[in-house]
């Protein structure tokens, strides 16, 4: 029997210099796939000819769940979806169950509502942009990244006691009132901001090797995009100048004066500049907010028990990764019928396999980064 | 100090949403500000011959319970906001263009629904997308009401660029009866139609790969189904590979 | 004294790892007995002090040939030639060879231990132990004033070679 | 017995010399380890080891006992054989690398060896094996195509670097390592100064060469794992690790002596600047003055002695380093003790560009790399060759002064690099417009 070892690779159909493809599974367990993420890649010597992402690892069946709870115990699942931004998934769930019961939250608590998803946009993007860099090489943005994050983190901490999974909202309104240095903290917070995100793009923005390793790397065109069904930072780096806060504006978002960034080419650095500018106005956002946050009360006239009348309503907001939809169904009891979560990473997720090929296996890992996903919401 | 919605005005103009004024059910004052998407038909009013809850020829659909108020909900409760039925240009154009093929449209708290025919789905499809303008799918999903006979409701939300309205369109389907699917149309809804298929069992004719996205491949069953039950399947798998009882 | 003996070990590696090389059945194995074997020989040259000559040896055979031996041992897929039966038949051929060129060389080693007709050519001096003035200059003295013409013709000549071979290995991208 | 001794006699200071190496590297590539890791943190903002030892001194000798504990996993398929002398070919190249290379006037293991700079460059070349065998050994698809990676990239740097110090060695016109650094000794001036861009050329090739900050693809984490050492763990991996870090440490060495004056003192001939040579002594006072003030802010007792004693130490470095200025006997040691000590400074400069490099830069692609490579280094360096020969030529036949002369090339071979980059990124252009309508009129494919 021939020595097995010098066989070269069992595992490997052809040799690597025969022109036919070789297949290479990168994750679930890849440093780099931001979760368990399995992607199955042909590649013809070092470009990658098609791809296949096999999901479902990180599948708790939420919907299921959503349907032997009731409104209110529903809520703290949904921070556990998107776990990076679960202020804003909170924010959607509330405001779609308010939607259903045709109650409307006070507008004080509306403005808090809005300050928090915001700070929690700034977090999402910060964690986005040093997962990012990592993966392409740049080790340092990560730290200073985390060094923000931690301060927005804290800021939540003190307001509803929880700096990941907050269940800061509640149907209605809010359940605590804003803790009393909370616009003292958002100030300082959004002033010293201004200068470190400066800071950030001093490493990347110009980098020679950066604008090498993003520049021209999986591109989507506006058409493409549309199509795909992308949205968010994907979709407005394609060129599409669409936001769901500008479009529909929910919470208090209709007070405030922001623009919305939008790239021209589609490709990872686009989509690494529309992010970084979002950034910014969420910063204009926060601090245009904590100027005059209304008195008022902070929950609306909603009872113990919620029983919102049979019928259906689908409401969308411009989370971090896109839009996040929720579509309630009830029948009248006390339990949603159905709840069907539009999950964005999911979805921009889809055009991963049209933005990859042509490419090295090295902006596979690029693409990844540059989509922004998040597992928990992906597999929910 | 119950929130008296009439004299707290915000300072914008009624451009954010007031709350809405309760009026009885039934025919809601015109300059209503609708809640955030803007009144999906262009024309204001539904037409004042709304003749009161009688409800047209749509099938018991959604509101399985007495199309009338349910049980009187307490007092301070807001009003419920039941199904009205909806008659505007866009089913005006729906309805001469495929007839039967619309069948029934009403508007569920100021969002338009259509239910479409199941076979003529792709066309309608089509149509919405070039014609009516509808080009972004947002979401493609599927609701089980295992007591009509044709129990599966596949519903899509779309959302148009150009009037930056929502609509959205179901489809009744029953047990072993497929749906044309849309991927031809919007390429997103490939991944959507599969977890669908994943979730519910509904079979999509012209899919391009439909196998199971969440689940393992060799899972029995579609866990999102009313009837879907977890305990006799783990008793099932207990018995049958640890050959004891299951405890639960 | 300890110039015999580094000589005899150097001898006797080159020699054992090139029996090796032969006889090794993976391919890899048999490349790092060879590289041994140049790094032995690398080894006298060095005790004739000759360093330039150990330092091309070095860089020219190890660090450069064999490291494309190698890499096209790792790239060419190996199970094929490991099926194909060994050259039986050649096994004659081979002894009549092998007896012919032993003979011939015994022949020669004990005709100048006694031939004196033959002396002057196969007479090898003994390794000189006076240490040789550095060679490097002389060595690139020789090359590049008395034989810079051949030594131009030689690049020309491997730099066709160069574009023939990247010509030919061009993917039709 | 006497002919022994006898025989001896003359081999008995370099094998002593061998000896301080091989011994000292090993610590000297975890101290490097140490500070990288400590300079790393002070970029981003945190402290970086600070639990064993005060201020994490003692953390190598954890790190290191640690890979020695761990368990040696060899994957079952391996090749036994390889799989055990790969990584010893990797760490021998390194080491045999440092006999050549001149640590002070009088420390150098292989006396007058008339080859030096060539035998420096020629044994590190053997290196590649130890990565290329250890790849293929481990018999896992990740591990190879790091390996043919790493290979590739080293084999195409070296040339660059080659090339770079050919036009080192045409200033120095000798290839003995002493020679070079009794050259920039006489004319007074680095290398550097003359050939500034063959020292950038071999800055960056001399980083690629040795795996390392952007060019540290072939072990990439967040592509093929650990690229050629994937297999390989606990004391196995720890020798790849000090052939990297000793490989850096030749690197180094090689760019101090052939641009950075050897042991020179930095202007060694000028008489006013004599205070330069009390600056070793001095700033090992201030060290070990920083250790003493520390020695109360120290959380546990036995921390507190350990950096009372690192503070002695230093006291003690800075007294030999003081002893050939003041002590009489001591004098004609000073050329020994200083040269030592500036020939490590400037290693540990040229090492702290790596490190520099390492933690700002994001990492190449391959194929950007090796087009880095082929493209515009090796190119340009050819170039600074021809026009430094030309300006040599003109300098001694046309008696040129050499200072318009270099300047002149100098500016040449900086017009042809500007050049090359320029048509670098026309070409980078047109492949993105190539890339670019080849993906529109591309069908919206299915995404499977």
């Amino acid at each position: 029997m021939p020595d097995a070892r010098t066989s070269a690779f069992p595992n490997v159909e052809t040799s690597i210099l025969g022109a036919d493809e070789i297949i290479i599974n990168m994750g679930p367990q890849h440093p780099s796939t931001h979760g368990v993420l399995r992607v199955k890649l042909k590649l013809d010597g070092e470009r990658v000819t098609g791809s296949e992402c096999i999901i479902g690892y990180l599948h708790r069946g939420v919907e299921k769940i959503a349907e032997h709870r009731t409104y209110q115990q529903f809520a703290p699942y949904v921070d556990r979806m998107d776990y990076v931004a679960a202020v804003s998934n909170g924010l959607g769930y509330c405001e779609a169950v308010e939607k259903l019961l045709n109650v409307e939250a006070p507008l004080r608590a509306r403005v808090i509502r809005t300050i928090l998803t915001e700070l929690q946009r700034i977090a999402s993007h910060l964690l986005w942009l040093g997962t990012h860099a990592l993966d392409i090489g740049a080790l340092t943005p990560l730290f200073y990244c985390f060094r923000e994050r931690e301060e927005i983190l804290k800021i939540l901490e003190k307001y509803c006691g929880a700096r990941l999974t907050t269940h800061a909202f509640r149907i209605g309104g809010l359940q605590y009132e804003a803790y009393d240095t909370l616009e003292h903290d958002v100030e300082r917070f959004c002033k010293d901001f201004a200068s470190k995100i400066e800071e950030y793009g001093t490493l990347l923005t110009e980098n020679r090797i950066w604008l090498g390793r993003t520049k021209g790397i999986g591109v989507l065109s506006a058409k493409d995009a549309i199509d795909m069904g992308a949205s968010g930072p994907v979709l407005r780096a394609s060129g599409v100048k669409w936001d769901i806060r500008k479009a529909a504006p929910y919470a208090a978002y209709d007070q405030y004066k922001f623009e919305i960034p939008v790239g021209k080419n589609g490709d990872t650095y686009d989509r690494y500049v529309v992010r970084m500018e979002e950034m910014r106005q969420s910063r204009l956002i926060c601090l245009q907010a904590i100027e005059n946050i209304p008195t008022g009360p902070i929950m609306a006239k909603v009872g113990k028990v919620l029983k919102p009348p049979p019928g259906e309503v689908y409401h969308a907001i411009e989370a971090p990764k896109g839009e996040l939809g929720y579509y309630l169904v009830s029948d009248g009891t006390v339990q949603p019928y159905r709840v069907r979560i539009r999950p964005p990473s999911f979805v921009n997720l889809q055009a991963f396999d049209k933005m990859v090929r042509g490419h090295m296996v090295a902006d596979v890992v690029a693409i990844i980064g540059t989509l922004d996903i998040v597992l928990g919401e992906v597999d929910r | 100090m119950a929130d008296d919605p009439q004299e707290k005005q915000p300072p914008k103009p009624p451009a954010s949403e007031t709350p809405a004024v309760s009026t009885p059910q039934g025919e809601p004052k015109p300059p209503v500000a609708t809640v955030p998407p803007k009144t999906v038909a262009p024309a204001a009013a539904p037409p004042p011959s709304s003749s009161g809850p009688a409800s047209p020829t749509k099938p018991a659909a959604p509101a399985t319970g007495a199309p009338a108020k349910p049980a009187a909900p307490p007092p301070p409760k807001p009003p419920a906001v039941a199904p009205v039925p909806l008659d505007n240009e866009l089913v005006k154009r729906y309805r001469t263009r495929f007839a039967d093929g619309l069948r029934a449209a009403w508007e569920d708290r100021k969002q338009a629904i259509l239910v479409v025919e199941r076979g003529r789905l792709e066309e309608i499809a089509k149509f919405t997308r070039d014609d009516e303008k509808f080009d972004f799918l947002s979401d493609l999903t599927a609701v089980d009401w295992p007591k009509r006979e044709r129990r599966f409701d596949v519903v899509l939300n779309l959302y148009s660029f150009a009037h930056n309205t929502r609509l959205r369109l179901k489809v009744h389907a029953g047990e072993n009866e497929s749906v044309p699917s849309v991927s031809g149309v919007w390429s997103t809804a490939n991944w959507l139609e599969r977890e669908v298929y994943d979730m519910f069992g509904i079979r999509f004719e012209g899919h391009p790969n439909l196998t199971r996205i969440l689940m393992p491949e060799e899972w029995q069953g579609h866990p999102l189904r009313k009837d879907y039950d977890i305990l006799t399947q783990d008793t099932a798998w207990v018995r049958e590979n640890l050959g004891i009882e299951s405890g639960q | 004294m300890l110039d015999k003996a580094l000589f005899y070990f150097f001898g006797s590696l080159a020699i054992v790892s090139a029996i090796l090389v032969v006889t090794r059945r993976s391919a890899v194995h048999s490349a790092i007995f060879l590289i041994t074997a140049l790094l032995a020989t690398a080894g006298i040259f060095l005790q004739l002090h000759a360093e330039f000559l150990f330092i091309v040896q070095i860089i020219l055979y190890a660090g450069g040939i064999m490291v494309l031996f190698v890499f096209v041992i790792m790239l060419v897929n190996l199970d094929v030639m490991l099926h194909q039966v060994r050259f039986t038949r050649q096994k004659w051929v081979a002894l009549v060879l092998a007896v012919s060129l032993g003979s011939f060389a015994a022949f020669w080693i004990y005709r100048s231990g006694h031939g004196v007709a033959l002396k002057s050519v196969l007479n090898i001096p003994a390794a000189p132990t006076t240490r040789l003035e550095p060679n490097t200059e002389m060595i690139s003295q020789g090359l590049f004033h008395d034989y810079i013409l051949p030594f131009e013709l030689a690049s020309i000549l491997l730099l066709v070679a160069m574009i023939g071979a990247v010509v030919m290995a061009k993917k039709k991208v | 017995m006497h002919g022994f001794i006898e025989f001896f006699r003359p081999h008995v200071l370099p094998l002593i010399y061998a000896l301080v190496i091989v011994a000292v590297l090993p610590l000297l590539a975890g101290y490097i380890v140490l500070v990288e890791r400590k300079v790393m943190a002070d970029m981003q903002a945190r402290l970086g080891p600070m639990r064993v030892g005060p201020h994490g001194l003692l953390q190598p000798i954890a790190d290191a006992l640690k890979l020695l504990i761990k368990e040696d996993i060899i994957p079952e398929m391996a090749d036994q054989w390889i799989f055990w002398i790969a990584p010893l070919i990797s760490v021998t190249a390194a080491m045999l690398s440092m006999a050549a290379l001149a640590f002070g006037p009088a420390f150098q293991v292989a006396r007058d060896i008339n080859v030096g700079i060539l035998f420096v460059v020629g044994v590190s070349a053997l290196g590649i094996f130890g990565i290329v065998l250890g790849g293929w050994a481990s018999n896992s698809h990740y591990s190879l195509l790091g390996a043919l990676r790493s290979a590739a990239q080293l084999v195409s740097y070296e040339t660059a670097a080659g090339m770079a110090l050919v036009s080192g060695l045409l200033l120095a016109r000798t290839l003995s390592i002493r020679g070079i650094v009794e050259m920039q000794h006489a004319q007074g001036v680095w290398f550097v100064f003359l050939t500034p861009i063959a020292f950038f050329i071999y800055l960056v090739a001399s980083i690629a060469e040795t795996n390392r900050a952007p060019f540290d693809l072939p072990e990439a984490e967040s592509e093929l794992v650990a690229g050629y050492m994937t297999e390989f763990s606990g004391f196995r991996w720890s020798l790849y690790f000090l052939a990297e870090y000793a490989n850096m440490v030749v690197v180094a060495s090689v760019a101090t002596t052939l641009f950075l004056g050897g042991w020179l003192r930095p202007f060694p001939n000028v008489a006013w600047l004599w205070p330069l040579d009390h600056v070793p002594a001095l700033l090992m006072l201030l060290i070990a003055g920083y250790c003493f003030i520390r020695i109360p802010k120290q959380p546990v007792r036995i921390q507190q002695q350990f950096i009372a004693v690192v503070g002695l130490l230093c006291l003690l470095v800075a007294a030999v380093l003081a002893a050939p200025l003041f002590v009489g006997p001591a004098r004609p040691f000073m050329a020994a003790i200083h040269g030592g000590f500036w020939f490590m400074a400037k290693v540990f400069f040229y090492i702290y560009i790596f490190m520099w490099l390492r933690f700002t830069l994001p990492r190449y692609r391959f194929d950007q790399l090796m087009k880095l490579g082929w493209h515009f280094l090796i190119p340009v360096s050819v170039v600074n060759v021809m026009g430094l020969g030309l300006a040599l030529a003109l300098h001694w036949e046309k008696q040129w002064g050499l200072a318009p002369a270099l300047s002149l090339t100098t500016a040449a071979t900086l017009a042809v690099a500007l050049w090359l980059l320029w048509a670098q990124r026309e070409r980078d252009r047109s492949d993105m417009e190539a890339q670019e309508e080849r993906r529109s009129q591309g069908s919206t494919v299915h995404a499977r």
